[in-house]
């Protein structure tokens, strides 16, 4: 029995937060302090309090200085959501010599005073609840932490800019990293574009020695080509699985010399690296700066996998390296953290009728556009047409396609305004074309950003302000457009107020950003939670912005959400800071939310044993028991509630402090003489559970 | 104490007013991962509900052991809410699931008892959705208010058969393939 | 045979006479039966809504509280006429949707003992029940005389795929529903990117300027495209387009001639029926050139032929059929759904 | 286009509740005050070379208060139903919806008496009143008598043709629950009347 262990009357204090008027603007605080001390006395309550902030220094060396000198052996504090601040107030009890486990958050703000607008019932409620923390505090018992070693390697999914900062920052701390990529090379939607804003340096420049210096970095592993397939396990001690999708050679003998893409016979549109506007062969390597430096084999376009001939790659390669047999591998991994830095899609630009892509010719997704304007794309940096020579004399680019929309995607993609006067420098920079950005909302606010919008505008950029109706090649008049095949772009000029038609030769569309198509699924793999479009959900978007709610998996760069590569690029490099100030600390304290079973009651009935996804749960055969494995049980209770015997108890969450819990709640509801017509209104037999 | 809180009257008292009916109570239990964070955004994004509403933080929306629910019932609550993670989002892979599987079973008991189905449902919320679980719980006090207080008197002996209750593999084969088709569809929805 | 509740609107008895007929005379080699509401009245089009909201739902829901208790065995109202069609499943969505539309609807048919419960009928557009329900293939199984070398320019008319308030319409502007009926009674289909586009409704009544433009922009782009005919889905399209088109010639002293007959005319055709009685030669922009190049004869235009001035009829300059583009690959464009 | 109405003199008077008004004489959701200006109704519009005002212009002024201006403006005559802006509304604004609203008031004020378009509906309307049925015949004969007489001659050949093709039925169908639909027609007026007066006080 520890010296915490609840003497036979509970001494408990009781802590009621204004928030400034956050709380204190909706339920009359001072009521609920006078409440509780008169009808929770009996109980246990001895000492009832409001203040202002209780989360500062001053309101928590109240509970310190009350639990020394009045006795307390439990606290409760109606505040904020204990998701918030149940770990500032367990460390005011601790500092004051009480085991935090004996603290109660009731969440008063976001159950009560956010919520409700009627003082008198927000008052009632908060009342309510409050008992519910009084009753259930009483059964609480001293708990202690689990201890667990951590793993010192990270998984790094996703091999964009964020992902590589992370793997980067972290391997160079000396710690190994495990870098997982889907597509052939690492570099993501980075490497694809040509120049960044607003200072247009040239993307390869910057991005080329990062990717390289991760390839070979001695303490990152790459795994291109592969995704993850499983994730089990906790902070600090997971176990990934990832499955290396089939190259078709051995890389111990490929020395990346090209030979295999140049003979390869097969053809296909590479809708992935080049946007659909350049070509790929069946082998191939997406971009000649990409690491690792190995081709990968597209079996769906190759002609021995359509027709059993060809390898030409085979009988070509001078080392002898292709392997046409090669199946899928799958390893598994031991990692302590994980980053999600698994980036965006662009919008599917089709989904927009109105604008004609896929329909019209010469109507460019932005991505599309970036390739075109890439010295290493299919035009070779040339802005032209459809029909690939034509240079334009009139290019529209049109904003916010797919974002801003309730029709598509609400949010502003954040990067699409910046990109697209890009665009228009890039455009006058190739050509001598007249280029209109049609705008609903110029969006500018980082450094250097607004400065960027004005050189455009110098450069002669004519900027119209309505978002565009539609792109048609349907012309009103003979004479609407100066030659065949020009769109027209039909948008209200919205500053003079009415409806134009602008002939253009190219219509670029902006498009958003979107989550992965298989960011749900992703999330669910990970055990993490993501906003209903698929952005992941941070632990708090302000104060813990790449913390994911799952202990040990971090999130940066877009996954998180649209944002330009310095924003990425912070937030792969915050994620790191995080793992490795983790991993410094060797072991981790963990919650000590667990089932605890007890043998003398088990009947070993194995009911609870196919209950458990993560394996805690074995039976003893010759015991004829069950037992729990504390460092594999997660806490989530269902064998608790599953136990035809109540054997089975669950530290921190037990059935005595729910029961509790919910008489407290309802104790003042106007149910209160309920108890009168059932036979039992007290709780059953509280069962304890010893830490 | 001020005699003004001690005789200021409790909007849910039955005796607080004679003419207005006693609003509903309903008692909800949440998971900590989807339905509790849901029900924290919907207090940051100051979306309104029913004050009558009244949490439960559990770890997992199956930890929920059936004698909560008529723990509840017995002590006031006209309506009890079971709310979770989508069927396949679960925090702990699939242990909402086993909840869904209990809640089936549980109601058709309840039913027995004598408590209407209004009065226990479930809701799935993600954690993003704040809105919906708000809304949620306004519809729940919607649907019980027309039943009236739980009329505790007419039920038959609150003396449920535990292992009945909490034992999946005692589900007939009848809710079983029912709870597994609705659980179908949800996540068809879910995904 | 599939049964239908069935609410023709006012223009089928009327001007577009051609429109029931035609579709009287499809209707029994596709095993499809049309019980109309009993004593329906008129929807109201645009105008009873302009004048008073709440007045035009109740006259719309009429109705639908008529075809409620008129169901038996089934609940699916069909409606030929896309004004009518948009103005029924409007009403039931918004009394689905709020409450305070339901009451007030509600109040207002008892004074007439109606009452009609929200989501109890489906409305669906003559269109989609003949794609859907019977389908392309049981179409095409009853083509006799199939429409090979027919240039159709297919136009949809605006109030079928929007504003599908309930959307069950994948695409609202380009929905190539009708583009595949017409190919699935062998017409050579032209890409005409006006599909829905606005007729301008009752425009040439209220302000002739903005209608008659309206009619030509649909006219000049079939025209433009070698259209032999536009097909319609819509009476009031097709009266606007046919009705006005001498007219629009004489206000912008043009000279187009495009004719505009019904889908249900055409399918009538391919199945091998006799133009008459598919209501063939009612139109005033005849079709009988058109149909006579495909080898169907057509009564004589009984036309009446508009004087223009002299020297200033110019047929519209034919555009050059759009060459396949080389260069770089073209997105790809999944496979319309509807 | 009446300048005053978009640039109102000093004092001008604004109606801070016309938003309000049209929201209660909306059927259905309006979400007007949740447009932001991005002039996708007045790009799309098929006839907006006609209108006084875009759509967008007539909703800015309606939220700033610009009653009289909104009520006079030609716009929503204007407006030809196509639904274009409708679903290309990246806020989902039921524009013709709202435009059927603000015609309403326009009528039930007497605002747009010499309208076309109002006259119109009102002659379509009292069709319905007496038949149940929408009449052309009727219909067309006096809408033109009354406004385009001079348009008559030139309309003959498609009047003829319409005639002798079949198209033009002279003896109007008149349902035969009338008096039950003139009764509804009539509760619903009371109703509507009831709920704006509830709603949009003067």
């Amino acid at each position: 029995m520890t010296p915490n262990e609840p003497a036979d009357s509970p001494r408990v204090g009781v802590y009621v937060c204004h928030c400034g008027t956050n709380i204190a603007g909706t339920v009359d605080v001072a009521a609920v302090r006078d409440w509780a001390m008169e009808r929770l006395g009996p109980h246990g309550v001895v000492v009832s309090r409001d203040y202002p902030f209780m989360c500062s220094s001053l309101g928590q060396e109240l509970i310190e200085d009350d639990i020394r000198e009045l006795g307390l052996n439990r606290v409760v504090v109606a505040a904020c959501s204990p998701h918030m601040h149940e770990k500032t107030f367990r460390g005011a009890c601790e500092r004051a010599g009480l085991n935090p486990y004996l603290c109660e958050l009731v969440s008063i703000r976001e159950q009560v005073s956010w919520v409700h607008t009627d003082k008198v019932a927000a008052t009632a409620k908060a009342e309510a609840l409050l008992a519910g923390g009084v009753l259930r505090v009483r059964e609480q018992v001293p708990l202690e932490p689990m201890r667990v070693p951590i793993n010192e390697a990270t998984l790094v999914v996703g091999g964009g800019i964020a992902g590589i900062t992370a793997a980067l920052e972290i391997a160079d701390a000396g710690f190994p990293v495990h870098l997982v990529e889907r597509e052939p090379s690492i570099g993501g939607h980075m490497a694809q574009f040509d120049k960044t804003f607003p200072t247009l340096d040239c993307a390869a420049c910057i991005l080329t020695p990062k990717m390289v210096t991760a390839g070979s970095h001695p303490n990152i592993t790459l795994h291109t080509w592969s995704e993850v397939t499983d994730v089990a396990g906790y902070v600090g001690n997971f176990t990934v699985k990832v499955l290396h999708r089939p190259r078709y050679l051995d890389t111990d003998l490929c020395t990346g010399c090209g030979i295999c893409q140049e003979k390869c016979p097969a053809k296909v549109v590479d809708p992935v690296f080049e946007a659909g506007i350049g070509y790929r062969k069946a082998i191939y390597r997406p971009f000649p700066q990409a690491v690792p430096k190995f081709p990968v084999l597209d079996p769906d376009n190759c002609i021995y996998f359509e027709r059993g001939t060809c390898r030409a790659c085979e009988k070509l390669c001078p080392t002898g390296a292709i392997r046409l047999d090669q199946q899928p591998e799958e390893v598994t991994l031991q990692v302590g953290n994980i980053v999600l830095a698994t980036g965006f899609e662009a919008f599917d630009a089709r989904r927009v009728e109105a604008y004609g892509y896929g329909r019209l010719a010469n109507v460019f997704t932005s991505l599309e556009f970036e390739r075109m304007s890439n010295a290493s794309g299919p035009t070779g940096g040339q802005i032209v047409l459809r029909d690939g020579v034509t240079e334009p004399k009139t290019v529209a680019i049109v904003h916010c396609v797919g974002s801003r929309d309730r029709n598509y995607n609400k949010y502003c993609s954040a990067i699409c305004c910046m990109q697209s006067m890009k665009f228009a420098h890039l455009v006058r920079e190739h050509t001598d074309a007249t280029v209109y950005e049609f705008y609903i909302d110029i969006r500018a606010p980082g450094k250097a950003f607004d400065e960027f919008y004005q050189r455009v505008q110098d450069e002669g950029t004519i900027f119209i302000r309505g978002r565009v109706a539609e792109v048609t090649d349907v012309l009103r008049m003979p004479d609407e457009a100066a030659e065949d095949g020009r769109l027209i772009v039909q948008v209200e000029d919205t500053l003079a107020g009415l409806q134009r038609r602008i002939p253009v030769d190219m219509v670029v569309l902006s498009v958003g950003l979107e989550p992965q198509a298989d960011a749900h699924e992703v999330a669910r793999r990970f055990g993490i939670t993501c906003s209903s479009e698929g952005w992941v959900i941070e632990r708090h978007p302000k104060l813990d912005p790449v913390a994911t709610m799952t202990e040990g998996v971090f999130a940066a760069g877009c996954a998180l959400g649209p944002r330009d590569i310095p924003a990425s690029v912070a937030s792969g490099a915050a994620a790191a800071a995080r793992i490795l100030g983790r991993i410094q600390q060797r072991e981790l304290a963990l919650e000590p939310i667990r089932a605890v079973i007890d043998a003398e009651r088990c009947s070993g009935c194995r009911i609870c044993n196919d209950l458990c996804p993560f394996s805690a749960i074995t039976f003893d055969a010759v015991q004829a028991v069950t037992e729990v494995n504390p460092a594999l049980c997660q806490g989530c209770g269902v064998c608790i509630a599953a136990c035809p015997a109540g054997a089975i108890a669950g530290t921190g969450f037990s059935d005595a402090q729910i029961l509790g819990q919910i008489e407290g709640i309802l104790m003042f509801s106007g149910a209160a003489d309920v108890g009168a017509r059932t036979a039992s209104p007290e709780p059953k037999a509280p069962e304890a559970v010893p830490a | 104490m001020s005699e003004d809180v001690m005789t200021r009257p409790h909007p849910t008292d039955a005796t607080a007013s004679a003419t207005t009916p006693r609003e509903p109570v309903v008692l909800v239990f949440t998971c900590n991962w989807c339905s509790y964070r849901a029900a924290d955004l919907a207090g940051t994004a100051r979306i309104k509900y029913p004050p009558n509403v009244r949490l439960v933080r559990l770890m997992c929306s199956g930890r929920i052991d059936p004698s909560f629910v008529l723990k509840a019932f017995a002590s006031g609550a006209d309506g009890v809410l079971m709310t979770g993670c989508w069927p396949a989002d679960c925090h702990y892979r699939v242990q909402n699931v086993k909840a869904l599987r209990r809640f089936e079973l549980l109601r058709r008991v309840l039913e027995q008892l004598g408590i209407e189905p209004e009065r226990f449902q479930r809701f799935y919320a993600s954690a993003a959705e704040g809105p919906q679980l708000a809304a949620a719980f306004s519809r729940m006090i919607e649907d019980v208010r027309p039943l009236g207080p739980l009329d505790w008197g007419r039920l038959p002996d609150l003396a449920p058969d535990h292992e009945a209750l909490t034992n999946p593999s005692e589900l007939d084969a009848d809710s079983a393939a029912e709870a597994e088709a609705d659980l179908m569809s949800l996540e068809a929805v879910g995904s | 045979m599939s049964s239908y509740l069935y609410y023709p609107g006012c223009s089928l008895s009327g001007s577009a006479r051609a429109y029931a007929e035609s579709l009287a005379a499809i209707l029994a080699p596709l095993g499809v039966e049309l019980r109309e509401i009993d004593d329906w009245n008129c929807c109201g089009a645009t105008e009873y809504l302009t004048l008073s909201p709440l007045g035009g739902y109740a006259l719309i829901g009429r109705n639908l509280a008529l075809a409620e208790s008129q169901r038996n065995g089934t609940s699916t109202l069909v409606a030929p006429c896309s004004a009518c069609y948009a103005n029924l499943a409007k009403t039931d969505r918004f009394v689905r949707e709020s409450q305070t539309l339901r009451e007030q609807l509600n109040g207002a048919l008892a004074a007439d003992g109606l009452q009609y419960t929200p989501g109890s009928i489906t409305v669906r557009h003559l269109l989609e029940v003949l794609i859907e329900d019977v389908g392309l293939d049981e179409l095409q199984r009853h083509v006799t005389r199939p429409l090979h070398g027919l240039r159709v320019a297919p136009y949809l008319g605006c109030l079928v795929s929007r504003p599908d308030y309930d959307r069950r319409w994948a695409q609202h502007e380009q929905p190539h529903a009708l583009d595949r009926l017409m190919a699935a009674l062998g017409a050579e289909v032209v890409d005409y990117p006006l599909r829905t586009s606005c007729c301008g409704g009752h425009m040439t009544q209220i302000s002739p300027d903005t209608g008659f433009e309206m009619i030509r922009r649909l006219v000049d782009a079939a025209d433009r495209r070698e259209a032999d005919l536009l097909v319609t889905v819509c009476p009031m399209c097709q009266m606007n387009i046919d009705a006005y088109q001498s007219e629009m010639n004489h206000h912008f002293r043009t000279d187009y001639h495009v004719p505009i007959l019904f889908f249900t005319q055409l399918i009538g055709l391919a199945f091998g029926l006799e133009p008459k009685v598919l209501g063939i030669g009612t139109e005033i922009v005849s079709a009988h050139r058109a149909l006579g190049r495909i080898g169907i004869a057509v009564p004589p235009p009984a036309e009446v032929e508009v004087e223009v001035p002299a020297g200033q009829a110019a047929p519209a300059a034919r555009e050059a059929r759009a060459k396949r583009p080389k260069g770089l690959p073209m997105p790809r464009l999944d496979e319309d759904e509807r | 286009m009446p300048s005053a109405v978009r640039t109102p003199g000093q004092g001008a008077a604004l109606d801070r509740r016309f938003v309000d008004e049209i929201r209660a004489t909306t059927v259905g959701e309006t979400r007007l005050e949740t447009c932001i200006q991005c002039g996708t109704c007045g790009g799309s519009c098929p006839s907006a070379a006609d209108m006084d005002h875009t759509p967008r212009m007539l909703f800015a002024m309606a939220r700033a208060g610009l009653r009289d201006g909104v009520l006079r403006s030609n716009t929503p005559w204007m407006c030809v139903s196509c639904y274009f802006c409708s679903v290309r509304c990246p806020q989902e604004i039921h524009i013709p919806d709202v435009m059927y609203a603000i015609k309403s008031i326009a009528t039930r004020e007497g605002i747009a008496p010499e309208s076309i378009g109002a006259d119109f509906s009102r002659t379509f309307v009292s069709n319905i009143h007496h038949y149940g049925r929408s009449y052309e015949v009727g219909l067309v004969a006096r809408h033109y008598l009354r406004h385009y007489a001079l348009r008559l001659p030139g309309m003959a050949p498609m009047g003829i043709g319409m005639v002798t093709k079949g198209r033009m039925g002279f003896i109007p169908h008149k349902i035969r629950g009338i008096a039950g639909l003139r009764a509804i027609l009539a509760r619903a007026g009371e109703l509507e009347a009831a709920a704006q007066g509830r709603k949009a006080p003067a």
